[in-house]
């Protein structure tokens, strides 16, 4: 905190220009030349796309001129440059409307982070020691192309793993061909909220792969199991809005919002009505509130259709599922069970959604078929102030994949076998862009132990996290304010929506966007892959495949095209401005019509043993922990803890009483996986067997802002998966608890309730 | 007392004559502990108030409650001499220099904490009226601007109070010294003389400063108090704030004059001065005091409990049974608990007895001052801004700074100055005569022969 | 300025705005634990009730401009005083650090540099430049986007045109999602925001205290237990 | 300067000497502002100690304060109109607190006047200046008188010696 650094700043901001010391390292440096043209001081705004979670927010960037450190052909030097200065939502954009989530505000941060990797990096010491030396970028792209013709002239190409974040739009294209061409297995995406389950079940029950999109604007009654759709889950801006109009949108009418789940989440604390069920169960708890609607002629048992089809015993009315029964089951009163079923029936459109941790269960496909067919039942599906779908969102990637191949990628866990066994053929080279599977995925897994098995692997990030850390070579990419953007959004909107944006300002490092890094390789390695990637750049690529939806959409022809391009360009993408509801399939063309069996959740650890259900959930500034690294976020009170700068374990005031726990105490939660320490918050809003945890902080490496801050909750999870999508139960983890001494807990807020002083007094 | 004018002089211009080595010693101790101060203070200034332990919403702390509790401790001095004075109280005679001096020294080093607590300190003088290139004068609606007033005006009133009786005091030493002592003491004393018009103008001035100062110190006092009144804030909004503060103000400074002169006693070796019949005295103001500020606490927490204003109560469960109340329930022992019955009882009234509770007083006084103060701050209407408070090192310092530099004012000042007034204190020994009539016949019989004397004026 | 609190989820997207629109300063770690965190706008949280029962109410409390605002009268060097729109604005280079207003402050919405603030670099080049950055021993508060505000009125002036209602607005009204929060012009009857303030559901924060603050709080609505929507 | 004076142990016997020295006998004159009485201590009780007991200074004090609070209180109320800022909705003049500043600048006003006050009148006349013995400072009292007509010097003598003087003494 010394006054010179505060002079430095100021006199950069121009705030107090005058009061600029002397001798400063800037005054020696060398002063470029502008590569832009640029008005000091008037702000110009750019569109972009956010890409910190799967919504695809766009976004308008204020832009404004300022003096940044770059290097420029190898020389550090002052130029005046357009720095991104703020992000706001664009408000043409069809899903975020001009709004803004906390997380998308501070993606600004991705850009300036201090702790960013500047230039390639070639590994200089032991695996994950971190310990690097810069290299230039030719010679990073001559090794790396040098690794992979390796393996294809020994015809080891499928040995060959790309490990990615979900992709979407040109990107996935590239990257599909890309692997494609060269022989390799198609790339494995992860990130721990995936919702693969949700699409699955949606596939099953209205042929659409995809997530919903809820009409909330116009509901007048929404019941969520789950669903955070107000704080991380889908489209929290979307859903946002639409909640707003929900509430207070309509003169006159307030639609009702009941909220199902074991611990408030932010969403909750928004319901009318909190349920809290067994963990589990939720698909239980919507069939016996689509029994009472049978049972009570609300509504035809018929009507339902399809996505009924698949629920076992629905034909017969759901005899298993009589409120008695289902209470015994949920711990849900038989009389509110009644209620609600008589409620929702009462005030149509009605909308029932499901995610989140009853997803992350075992039986987490057979629960959100369950809520399917009760939005069926309810008539709700395709219709105003229903469940909807974005428009083929299949079609809307420009250019349909010539590259899709047949049959799924292989899961995270497979992969990790294949690294650790060899078999069926070992895994030679391995490619990591923007995931980090080594924090967010069970120990059991054995993530770690499989990367450093792989003999070459190569990261795309910009930061040195616990994965990338392990990499012999890190080809830095652009921060997306940087790079060429495009996303296709999956839901959030019912008009189709494919959004580009350009760079909003000159990069800072000598780093290259991940696209043009894999198009150099391909110029590289020529043969098949130059052959099936022939643009100089990424943005040639968006180019020509902007201008072909165009012409398949009739927006316009080759004679338009330019203007086009230039017109999605300026107001950052794509939308159908008409708005088409696309009706669900009949799920049999899907070909499947054999209903689902029931099935009890699984939980690892028994409950004599391990008493307490352990609930991670997304945090709403750290999101999955891949923002964990933004000052910005770490400092912003958690919404309903008001926790800053680290995690805590939230339990039951009178559970915690019980066991003589007091807030802020340190706690040591373990389960058969292992066990961490965080300290203890005191949380009203909890079930008494249940522990809940953010999910973010416990990063071993990841900037100075996260590192050995905190602790993973993901460390101690059990790897139970639901079986048929195969992808990570992550609340089907039981734990005991035990204090072990004081923890440090920074909390913002004081209180707990508006009058402490009469608990106080009591 | 039986001393002749030369006793007296002997006695009390020795400690200015004579520099032992304890004074020495005792000046060095007082200048290391000063220093220490000083180095945590330009610690403080040069990396920012943060060094403190103040927080939001805790923005004030012991560097307020330091101003509070020592302008708290001047009201020792002027105010209860002025009182003394108009009362007449002729015992006062060795007390009153004593506590005159504290009132100075005590609004100098309170005085100066509105300007180190300040967030940019450099800038102090800009709470000063006068004519600048800002072009904007102080807010006078502050209640800061009111303290800026109202202190200096009292300090310019005590300094003053204290010096007019010291000027004959000076010319005697004058009289008494040589070399350097005579030439410094020769101009200091004003080329006093002693005619009768000085000494009438002096008596005269004397009387009209008593009557002044009293109203400017109880002002004093209540603008202080007003710092906190006069801001919405549970606890602080309060009309009884003014006398309590005032009340306690005394109650402090005359703690604070008790253990003064007890040390004063010892250290100057003026025990056949200041006598059991002082301290017994003054411990029964100080009684008095203790009782009126427990009256004072009772009613305003009475009143508090029964309004069961939601944020009111806050604070004051707070400091009842909540995370302030062992500092609470400390402070009613060492303000009423301890300092009664040894005060009450005749037995218990010595110069120890009083010593004691003066010393427990200091302590809860200081208590009192913070509890005012932090509680409310950290407890203000809206729950979820609700803080707390744990000091650092360095307010720790300043505040023990604090109390060297009022020590070691005191030693040198009664280096220069005899700390008890002689002319006043032989003025006082002298059989008080009526009339001159009655003087001349006690005077000398013998006179009666000569009519001259009774012939006059009668 | 109006607070819809059935329309606010808590999600705090104003938090983060506000602290990128006006270059608040990152406290860290150690003196976010210390009570220092800088917040200009906060959502503050309360519960009601036990398991199963337990609720929650979010409330944003931001600098509540008020009429009669207790910070003004006490500040000795005239840093915090009205300005001719009504706003309680914080003169950075008068303020010499008193702290008096943040204590008469009854919301606790201003905040103090303990410190001077800090940018580990290259951070400091996302610095909004139409802010200034204060330094240490200054009060700061949430200023309505006082930048914002300017700025439309100076291109308004240019164009020869009113401002239009709702033409400009402070960063967390601009990105809330829900559209909880409206900002417009009071002293024009016109405006959506004197509409709202005018709703059976308004009320001002702690009103009670007299300070006659300038935002009003739009109640949360509850749905009644038999019977969804309300209708 | 010359001067003749005596030295009392006592008050009673400088009464007399002062009283003598006012109804002196004939061939010794001496006006009454040649008469210096010094003491270490008042003596209000005794004629002597009660010379040029008429002051004004109460209302010099008093007229001083009046002044000074008027003045502050033209002082603060043209600085508040001179920069005119709204602050906490109060008017631009408000008077409670210039009142509480007045008051203040009234009592301060009052105490300078006093001292100046008495540091002018507490050392006219400036003639007799001079006169002073240290002894003064030993208790002892001294009545004596300055610039005696050379005639009536051996008088003046005896007159103090009679009055019971320790010690009389001429300076030439």
């Amino acid at each position: 905190m010394d006054r010179r650094d505060f002079f430095k700043i100021s006199a950069l901001t121009g705030a107090t220009a005058a009061l600029d010391s002397c001798g400063k390292p800037e005054r020696q440096l060398i002063r470029f030349i502008p590569e832009e043209d640029l008005v000091p001081g008037v702000a110009t705004w750019k569109p972009s796309i956010c890409t910190l979670c799967p919504a695809g927010c766009g976004l308008i960037v204020k832009v404004m001129e300022g003096e940044a450190e770059v290097v420029r052909n190898g020389k550090l030097g002052l130029m005046p440059m357009g720095l991104a200065k703020k992000l706001e939502g664009n408000p043409n954009h069809p899903v975020n409307q001009g709004k803004l989530c906390p997380r998308g505000q501070a993606g600004l941060q991705l850009t300036y982070h201090p702790d960013r990797i500047k230039t390639p990096l070639k590994r200089s010491g032991e695996r994950g020691s971190g310990e690097f030396q810069e290299i230039g970028w030719d010679e990073a792209i001559k090794e790396l192309a040098a690794q992979l013709s390796a393996l294809q002239s020994s015809q080891e190409s499928a040995s060959l793993a790309f490990l990615t974040s979900p992709l979407r739009g040109q990107r996935r294209e590239l990257v599909e061909r890309f692997l494609a061409a060269s022989g390799a297995p198609r790339p494995t995406e992860w990130a721990f909220l995936d919702d693969a389950v949700l699409r699955r079940a949606n596939q099953l029950s209205f042929g659409r792969p995809q997530l919903p999109t809820f009409d909330l604007a116009h509901a007048n009654y929404v019941i969520s199991f789950g669903a955070d759709f107000l704080g991380t889950w889908n489209s929290p801006v979307a859903q946002s809005i639409a909640y707003g109009e929900m509430r207070q949108g309509r003169s006159g009418r307030r639609a009702k919002f009941v909220m199902v789940e074991p611990r408030v989440s932010l969403t909750g604390a928004n319901a009318d009505e909190w349920i809290s069920a067994r963990p589990g169960t939720e698909g239980v708890l919507a069939l016996g509130v689509a029994h009472v609607i049978i049972g009570e002629k609300l509504r035809p048992a018929s009507g339902a259709g399809g996505p009924a089809a698949l629920i076992e015993g629905w034909p017969q009315g759901l005899p298993d599922f009589s409120p008695d029964l289902v209470e015994k089951r949920t711990g849900v009163p038989a009389a509110t069970i009644t209620r609600i079923a008589r409620e929702m029936a009462g005030h149509e459109p009605a909308i029932a959604m499901i995610a989140g941790a009853p997803l992350a269960e075992t039986n987490g496909l057979w629960s959100a078929m369950a809520v399917n067919a009760l939005n069926a039942l309810l008539g709700s599906v395709g219709q105003p102030g229903g469940v909807l779908f974005t428009p083929d969102s299949a079609a809307a990637p420009p250019k349909p994949s010539q590259a899709s191949r047949e049959g799924l990628p292989q899961p995270l866990q497979a992969l990790a076998q294949q690294a650790l066994s060899g078999r069926p053929n070992p895994v030679k080279a391995l490619l990591v862009h923007d995931a980090n599977p080594v924090f967010a995925s069970p120990p059991a897994w054995r993530i770690r132990e499989a990367i450093e098995n792989v003999p070459f692997v190569a990261s795309l990030g910009s930061f040195l996290d616990e994965t990338s850390i392990l990499a012999d070579l890190i080809l830095p990419d652009h921060s997306p304010l940087e790079s060429w953007l495009d996303d296709v959004p999956e839901s959030g909107t019912m008009q189709l929506a494919a959004s580009v944006a350009p760079p909003a300002m000159l990069p800072l490092h000598s780093t290259r966007a991940m696209p043009d890094v894999l198009l150099d390789i391909a110029r590289q390695l020529g043969g098949p892959l130059s052959a099936a990637l022939p643009w100089k750049s990424f943005d040639e690529m968006l180019h020509a495949g902007f201008v072909d939806l165009g012409e398949r959409l009739g927006t316009t022809n080759a004679k338009g095209a330019d203007d086009f391009w230039k017109k999605v360009q300026a107001q950052g993408g794509f939308w159908a401005t008409e708005t088409k509801l696309a009706a669900p399939k009949d799920p049999n063309s899907v070909g499947r019509a054999k209903a689902v069996a029931p099935s009890d959740p699984q939980f690892q650890g028994d409950e004599q043993g391990y008493p307490f259900y352990f609930l991670p959930y997304a945090s709403q500034m750290l999101y999955d922990g891949s923002l964990a690294h933004l000052p910005w976020m770490q400092e912003t009170p958690d919404p309903l803890s008001t926790a800053m700068w680290g995690t805590w374990v939230e339990i039951n005031p009178k559970t915690a009483a019980r066991l003589g726990i007091r807030q802020g105490d340190l706690l040591e939660v373990a389960s058969q996986h292992g066990k961490l320490r965080a300290p203890a918050l005191i949380y009203p809003g909890i079930a008494p067997d249940v522990i809940a945890m953010p999910i973010g902080q416990g990063h071993e490496s990841f900037t100075r802002y996260a590192s050995t801050r905190g602790a993973n909750p993901i460390s101690i999870l059990a790897p139970l998966t639901e079986p048929e999508t195969g992808s990570l139960a992550w609340a089907a983890t039981r734990v005991k608890i035990s204090r072990v001494g004081e923890g440090k807990l920074t909390l913002f807020g004081g209180g707990l309730s508006r009058f402490p002083h009469e608990i106080e007094t009591r | 007392m039986n001393k002749t004018p030369e006793q007296m002089n002997e006695d009390l211009l020795r400690p200015v004559f004579h520099t032992t080595w304890r004074f020495w010693a005792t000046v060095g101790v007082l200048l290391s502990v000063i220093a220490a101060a000083g180095l945590a203070l330009s610690y403080q200034v040069w990396n920012g108030i943060g060094v403190w332990g103040i927080d939001r919403p805790a923005f004030w702390a012991f560097d307020i409650t330091n101003f509070v509790f020592w302008i708290g401790i001047s009201h020792a001095g002027t105010l209860i001499s002025a009182i003394l004075r108009l009362a007449n109280a002729t015992w006062r005679r060795p007390v009153t220099r004593c506590a005159e001096v504290i009132t100075l020294w005590a609004l100098m080093i309170g005085g100066m904490f509105p300007i180190i607590h300040l967030g940019r300190p450099w800038l102090f003088f800009w709470l000063a009226p006068y004519p600048n290139e800002r072009g904007i004068w102080p807010q006078f609606r502050s209640p800061l601007m009111w303290d800026f007033f109202a202190i200096s005006t009292y300090i310019t009133g005590s300094a003053i109070f204290l010096l007019y009786p010291i000027i004959p005091d000076w010319a005697l030493v004058r009289d008494k010294s040589s070399g350097w002592r005579k030439k410094f003491y020769t101009v200091v004393s004003l080329g006093w003389r002693g005619t009768p018009k000085q000494w009438n103008r002096l008596e005269m001035a004397m009387k009209i400063m008593a009557v002044v100062i009293i109203p400017v110190a109880v002002s004093v006092h209540s603008i202080v108090s007003w710092d906190f009144a006069m801001a919405p804030v549970p606890m602080w909004h309060s009309t009884i704030f003014a006398p309590y503060f005032v009340c306690g103000a005394i109650f402090s400074g005359i703690a604070a004059l008790i253990i003064a002169m007890a040390i004063i006693r010892k250290a100057l070796g003026l025990e056949d001065y200041m006598k059991r019949l002082h301290f017994e005295n003054l411990g029964k103001l100080l009684l008095v005091m203790s009782l009126l500020w427990f009256y004072f606490i009772v009613s305003e927490r009475l009143t508090t409990w029964y309004g069961n204003e939601p944020s009111e109560m806050a604070v004051f469960w707070s400091t009842q049974i909540g995370s302030f109340s062992p500092l609470f329930w400390t402070m009613v022992c060492c303000n009423f608990l301890i300092p009664v019955p040894l005060l009450a009882i005749k037995k218990l009234r010595t110069i120890t007895g009083t010593v004691i509770a003066s010393s427990t007083i200091i302590v809860g006084m200081w208590l009192e001052r913070f509890l005012i103060i932090v509680p409310s701050e950290t407890h203000k209407y809206l729950p979820y801004a609700y803080g707390s408070y744990r000091p650092t090192w360095v307010e720790i310092t300043i505040t023990a700074g604090t109390f060297a530099a009022m020590m070691l004012l005191y030693v040198l000042f009664a280096k220069f100055v005899p700390i008890i007034s002689i002319w006043e204190l032989k003025l006082g020994e002298r059989k008080p005569v009526v009339s001159p009539q009655l003087s001349v016949v006690a005077s000398d019989l013998p006179a009666l022969a000569e009519p001259t004397g009774l012939a006059t004026d009668s | 300025m109006t607070v819809d609190l059935d329309r606010c989820t808590g999600c705090e997207a104003c938090v983060v705005a506000c602290r990128a629109e006006n270059n608040v300063p990152t406290a860290g770690p150690d003196q976010a634990a210390r009570q220092r965190a800088i917040h200009w706008i906060r959502v503050e949280r309360y519960w009601e009730g036990e398991f199963p029962n337990a609720r929650l109410r979010f409330q944003p409390v931001l600098c509540q401009q008020c009429d009669a605002a207790p910070c003004e009268a006490v500040c000795p060097t005239y840093a915090s005083y009205q300005n001719p729109e009504g706003l309680n604005a914080q003169i950075y280079n008068r303020c010499v650090g008193t702290r008096y207003c943040a204590n008469a402050c009854p919301y606790t919405v201003r905040f103090f540099n303990f410190y001077n603030p800090v940018w580990d670099k290259p951070f400091h080049l996302q610095l909004n430049p139409d802010v200034s950055v204060r330094s240490v021993g200054i009060m700061e508060k949430c200023t309505f986007c006082i930048q914002r505000i300017k700025a439309a009125e100076i291109q308004a002036e240019a164009a020869q045109r009113e401002l239009k209602d709702g033409e400009f607005n402070p960063a967390c009204v601009q990105s809330c999602p829900t559209k909880a929060m409206v900002f417009g012009n009071l002293n024009d009857p016109e405006s959506e925001v004197s509409r709202l303030s005018q709703s059976t559901r308004g009320s001002k924060l702690l009103e009670e205290v007299g300070a006659r603050p300038k935002i009003t709080y739009l109640a949360r609505e509850s749905a009644p237990e038999e019977g969804g929507a309300t209708s | 300067m010359t001067a003749i004076y005596g030295l009392y142990p006592d008050p009673g016997s400088a009464e007399r000497a002062f009283q003598s020295l006012r109804r002196p006998p004939d061939g010794v004159d001496v006006s009454d502002n040649d008469i210096v009485i010094l003491s270490s201590e008042p003596f209000e009780e005794y004629e002597f100690g009660r010379r040029g007991h008429r002051t004004v200074m109460p209302w010099l004090a008093a007229l001083g304060g009046l002044a000074g609070g008027l003045l502050g209180f033209l002082f603060v109320s043209y600085t508040q109109r001179a920069y005119p800022l709204p602050t906490g909705g109060m008017k631009i003049v408000s008077l409670w607190p210039d009142g509480v500043i007045t008051y203040e600048l009234i009592m301060l006003s009052a105490i300078l006047t006093t001292l100046v006050t008495l540091l002018i009148t507490a050392r006219s006349p400036r003639r007799s200046r001079k006169l002073y013995d240290p002894q003064v400072s030993e208790g002892k009292i001294l009545v004596g008188v300055v610039n005696p007509a050379e005639a009536s010097s051996a008088g003046l003598e005896r007159m103090l010696r009679d009055a019971g003087a320790s010690s009389v003494v001429s300076c030439p």
